[in-house]
């Protein structure tokens, strides 16, 4: 039983183990926030790169200088900026879901022209675009 | 001379844990009886779980019937006593219904996640000096922290069962929880600050010389308040079951369960009432502690007769009787009601309770002097 | 032995189920899914902590993310309705990139993982109560300290809580109206083209 | 708190438009402050909790029964209304003279009166007075409608059966005049012949033409009653 419960242990993680296993985390948060158009998607992929990021710390903290806490209080910080970041970043969603009527990201192109922006795909028709400019100033002067 | 030290020297009190012994059985190498604790911890839980499920369940319908003037059940056994046995079984033999919309999966994940809550949070609460089956030294931290589950259990319950009534219950229930959860944390600081450590075990040990609900004058008192207050918020009892809200939401975001799956949303809602009783006393009412006045006397060694596990207990349900008074009392607030108390009323009171018991705790102010040592 | 036998099968599982659910969050076609694939994440990720002796680290991640973002996030994805959002499974050309981009990024940080000489003291006493050390440190104002970030986190939550409310509130403030679909007149349809409005309602006077 | 106090209340006539009225003058409300509000929402809070608590240690109060084992000992209020019943003297006549102000006065249809011409007397008299259970909603019009005192609400409320039909009743025994133009003959058999005696008394009537197993249907001859349920009006 103890050579069983021996050979089994021979396989504990050492710092090595530990740095691959964020390392593998990092890299699906990465393809999630490469592959993923909602805006709510590419939040769950930072979370998830944030969070091995956060672990990292706490890793080298544990293996390379274990009398001290600074890593974990590093961890700390990045779990707070975390919670900011979602904070702020949820806000920022909810609000451009009741102006957009949705969150995905490739048709977040409001810098590109005032018009396709409020309107959605439009014709571009030189007459409709002038048109529809005038109204709008119109409606935003007064 | 106090009932620690009594127990102390007649070698009765040993705060030892049952994953303590369940370690040094290891460490001894004997298989069997680590085996046995663990068993026994579980077996525990379990009917732990059960008990406190069946007796609340018959607590609230007497209590609430003689609140009201009525009797309550009456006719499965004697008085009634066996109409919880009786409803179980009708809902482990009922048709579990699922509705077609509905996201299949986490319509059945979502009562498990809030069950497992619950019971994860009873495996850290110090019955007695012997009976806890782990004390975590961030108890404190670890009971606010795992009841986050109960809210996606709820928040998970409502969304998948594709019903508009389910999902703005469960939307209430998420707002409500999480709001008065900084209230319910705000008082814990209080303790936590006084006693100095955020193991469950040792917060009771530290009220040996007095309970902090009267010996951190005041402040505790207060946040005692607050505290059963916002875990009243907590559990969605009345007066703030605005998640449940019957008259305007059918169940909330349980009303498309029904059988076993409904059965584990019941029941964690009723153990939560007692885990936050448990708390409430474990923190501020001195635990397991027996009831003293002054030191030494025939009345203090009267009381240290009395069992810790029957002090635990009683006091536990003197706490849930009083939810249960609230509820039978106190009309159900409006949402802006709800949000009004906990954002305008407690959580300023809870700061400022907060830094006043920083303020006694550091420089050791104890405005009145010490009745119970 | 058989705390490090314990340990190390423990470890394994956790990390397979811990990257089996990060692979969820990020594939899951229901947003939902994801969300509560990242609170199982998560949630093992404290479990990671409690191995790395850092049970105060695992309450404080259990205690935020699960009690709080996990359900942020889902609040807004039942407020965004992206969940209903279903065009978000990544076109073949998409995936490809982006499982080439980031398992390159894997095998670079592997190598250099595996390469650096790290200095390792596992035999080193880790602090027993990590609670009392990290507040210590917290509000260590002396060198080594950490009294300055602190301040500055905190500054940081309140800002973001008041632009959290700020940004989501619904009323906008006046002369601002793309900072929400408030309830001001003429805000609230902002889909039906200009032209095509009650000039009662805020449309335009023609 | 926003509560009056009637003794503040001050009664003065006032001139409107050139007319005097009197008015009632109510002091304008104090806007409480922030603690007296706190400190009086926390008192009615604990009030509520006495109370409740009173009735939790009293349990005299309780109001409860234990309806079937308590059967023999049932006590009703007074102007309990379970089911309606005609009133019949001690010679068991009844009052009813067929006039219909219950029928006119139920506000659901659940009476109907069917009248003849008496043949001795030559008067309007009542020949069958239905009462649909299933509808009526108890609301004792009916009994204030009658101006003879022909009606009463009764006590006997275990009515349920298990088919909708058989809650169609007939109230009246027997068809015929009222107990005054009865009692006004002297001979017995004479005031016999005045009355049909009926034989669904007090039993279910069904009202659609279709007799039941052990019902007849209204209007059907007493001998096509069958068992078998076959004897429908024609």
């Amino acid at each position: 039983m103890n050579q069983l419960l021996a050979s089994i242990a021979a396989y504990a993680p050492g710092l090595r183990e530990w740095l691959l296993l964020t390392s593998v985390i990092f890299s699906i948060g990465l393809y999630g926030l490469l592959t993923r158009r909602n805006a709510v998607g590419i939040l769950l992929a930072v979370e998830l790169m944030l969070n091995s990021a956060a672990l990292n710390f706490v890793i080298f903290n544990r293996f390379c200088m274990p009398a001290r806490i600074d890593g974990s209080v590093m961890a700390i910080f990045v779990i707070a900026v975390a919670a900011a970041e979602v904070v702020v970043g949820m806000a920022i969603f909810v609000a451009l879901y009741r102006y957009r009527g949705t969150v995905d990201v490739n048709r977040m192109d409001t810098m590109k022209d005032p018009v396709t922006s409020f309107e959605g795909p439009v014709a571009f028709n030189k007459e409709v675009l002038d048109n529809i400019n005038k109204q709008y100033k119109s409606h935003h002067d007064h | 001379m106090t009932y620690l030290t009594l127990a102390a020297t007649q070698g009765a009190f040993k705060t030892v844990t049952v994953s303590e012994r369940t370690a040094q059985a290891f460490a001894d190498g004997s298989w069997i009886l680590a085996l046995v604790y663990i068993l026994a911890a579980v077996g525990a839980l379990g009917a732990l779980v059960t008990v406190v499920g069946l007796v609340l369940i018959y607590a609230e319908r007497k209590i609430a019937a003689h609140f009201q003037c009525r009797l309550g059940p009456m006719r499965v056994g004697w008085h009634g006593i066996l109409q919880t046995v009786a409803d179980a079984i009708k809902l482990l033999l009922k048709e579990d219904v699922i509705p077609e919309r509905a996201d299949k999966a986490m319509h059945l994940l979502a009562p498990f996640l809030s069950m497992m809550a619950t019971v994860m949070i009873l495996g850290v609460l110090p019955y007695s000096p012997i009976l806890q089956i782990v004390d975590l030294n961030i108890g404190v931290l670890y009971v606010t922290a795992i009841s986050g589950f109960g809210v996606m259990g709820i928040l998970l319950g409502g969304w998948s069962s594709n019903n508009k009534w389910s999902m703005v219950g469960a939307m209430r229930a998420g707002a409500q929880i999480i709001s008065y959860e900084i209230s319910a944390t705000l008082a814990l600081l209080v303790v936590v600050l006084f006693s100095g450590s955020m193991s469950l075990a040792e917060i009771v040990q530290s009220q040996d010389a007095g309970w902090w609900v009267w010996r951190a004058h005041g402040v505790g008192l207060v946040a005692f308040i607050i505290f059963v207050i916002a875990v009243t918020a907590e559990i969605n009892r009345t007066p703030f079951d605005i998640p449940e809200g019957e008259s305007e939401l059918a169940a909330g975001f349980h009303t498309e369960y029904s059988g076993l799956r409904f059965s584990f949303f019941f029941l964690a809602e009723f153990i939560n009432m007692f885990v936050v009783s448990a708390m409430a006393i474990t923190l501020f009412l001195g635990g397991w502690m027996p009831f003293h006045i002054g030191t030494g006397g025939a009345f203090n060694g009267a009381m240290d007769l009395i069992p810790p596990v029957l002090w635990f207990f009683g006091k536990t349900s003197a706490v849930v009787f009083l939810i249960m008074w609230f509820r039978w009392t106190f009309p159900r607030l409006r949402v802006d009601q709800l949000m009004y108390l906990e954002w305008k009323v407690l959580l300023p009171i809870g700061f400022v309770n907060l830094f006043a018991a920083a303020v006694v705790v550091l420089y050791n102010l104890y405005p009145f002097p010490i009745i119970v040592p | 032995m058989i705390g490090p036998a314990i340990y190390t099968v423990m470890f394994w599982v956790v990390a397979a189920s811990t990257v089996l659910f990060a692979l969820a969050v990020v594939n899951t076609r229901k947003l939902l899914r994801a969300a509560i694939a990242l609170m199982a994440a998560l949630s093992t990720t404290a479990g990671f902590y409690v191995m790395l002796d850092a049970q105060f680290l695992a309450g404080v991640q259990v205690l935020v993310y699960v009690g709080g973002i996990v359900v942020l996030i889902v609040f807004a994805i039942m407020l965004t309705r992206s969940g209903e959002l279903l065009e978000d499974h990544p076109t073949p050309e998409r995936r490809v990139v982006g499982a080439a981009i980031s398992i390159m990024f894997l095998i670079l940080s592997a190598a250099a993982v595996w390469v650096s000489p790290f200095a390792e003291y596992s035999t080193g006493k880790t602090p027993p109560n990590d609670a009392l050390s990290i507040g210590k440190a917290l509000l260590d104002p002396g060198p080594g300290g950490y009294v300055a970030p602190f301040e500055v986190i905190s500054l940081l939550l309140l800002a973001a809580m008041i632009g959290g409310i700020v940004i989501a509130r619904k009323t906008p403030p006046p002369n601002q109206p793309f900072t929400s679909g408030g309830d001001l007149p003429g805000e609230t349809d902002v889909y039906t083209p200009l032209s095509q409005r009650d000039p009662k309602r805020g449309g335009p006077v023609s | 708190m926003g509560r009056v106090d009637f003794s503040d209340v001050k009664h003065e006539t006032r001139a409107f438009a050139g007319v005097t009225v009197p008015v009632s003058v109510v002091p304008r409300f104090k806007r409480q402050t922030y603690p007296t509000r706190f400190l009086f929402s926390l008192k009615s809070l604990i009030d509520g909790m006495r109370l409740t608590f009173g009735y939790l240690v009293r349990p005299s109060k309780v109001v409860t029964r234990q309806y079937p084992e308590n059967r023999a000992t049932l006590k009703f209020p007074e102007r309990y209304r379970a089911s309606l019943k005609f009133k019949f003297d001690e010679n068991g006549y009844q009052h009813c003279n067929g006039c219909g102000s219950c029928e006119r006065a139920c506000p659901n249809g659940s009476i109907i009166l069917n009248t003849r011409k008496g043949e001795i007397t030559g008067r309007n008299e009542i020949e069958r007075y239905i009462w649909r259970m299933d509808s009526c909603v108890l609301c004792n019009a009916c009994v204030e409608a009658c101006a003879f005192g022909a009606l009463e609400m009764s006590h006997e409320f275990e009515n349920a059966v298990y088919d909708r039909r058989l809650l169609v009743y007939t109230l009246n025994r027997y068809a015929g005049p009222t107990a005054n133009v009865l009692l006004k003959e002297e001979n017995l058999e004479a005031r016999a012949a005045m009355m049909t005696k009926l034989d669904t008394y007090g039993g279910p009537v069904p009202m659609n033409g279709h007799a039941l197993p052990t019902v007849r249907a209204l209007g059907s001859p007493r001998d096509e009653a069958k068992p078998d349920g076959k004897g429908a009006a024609s």
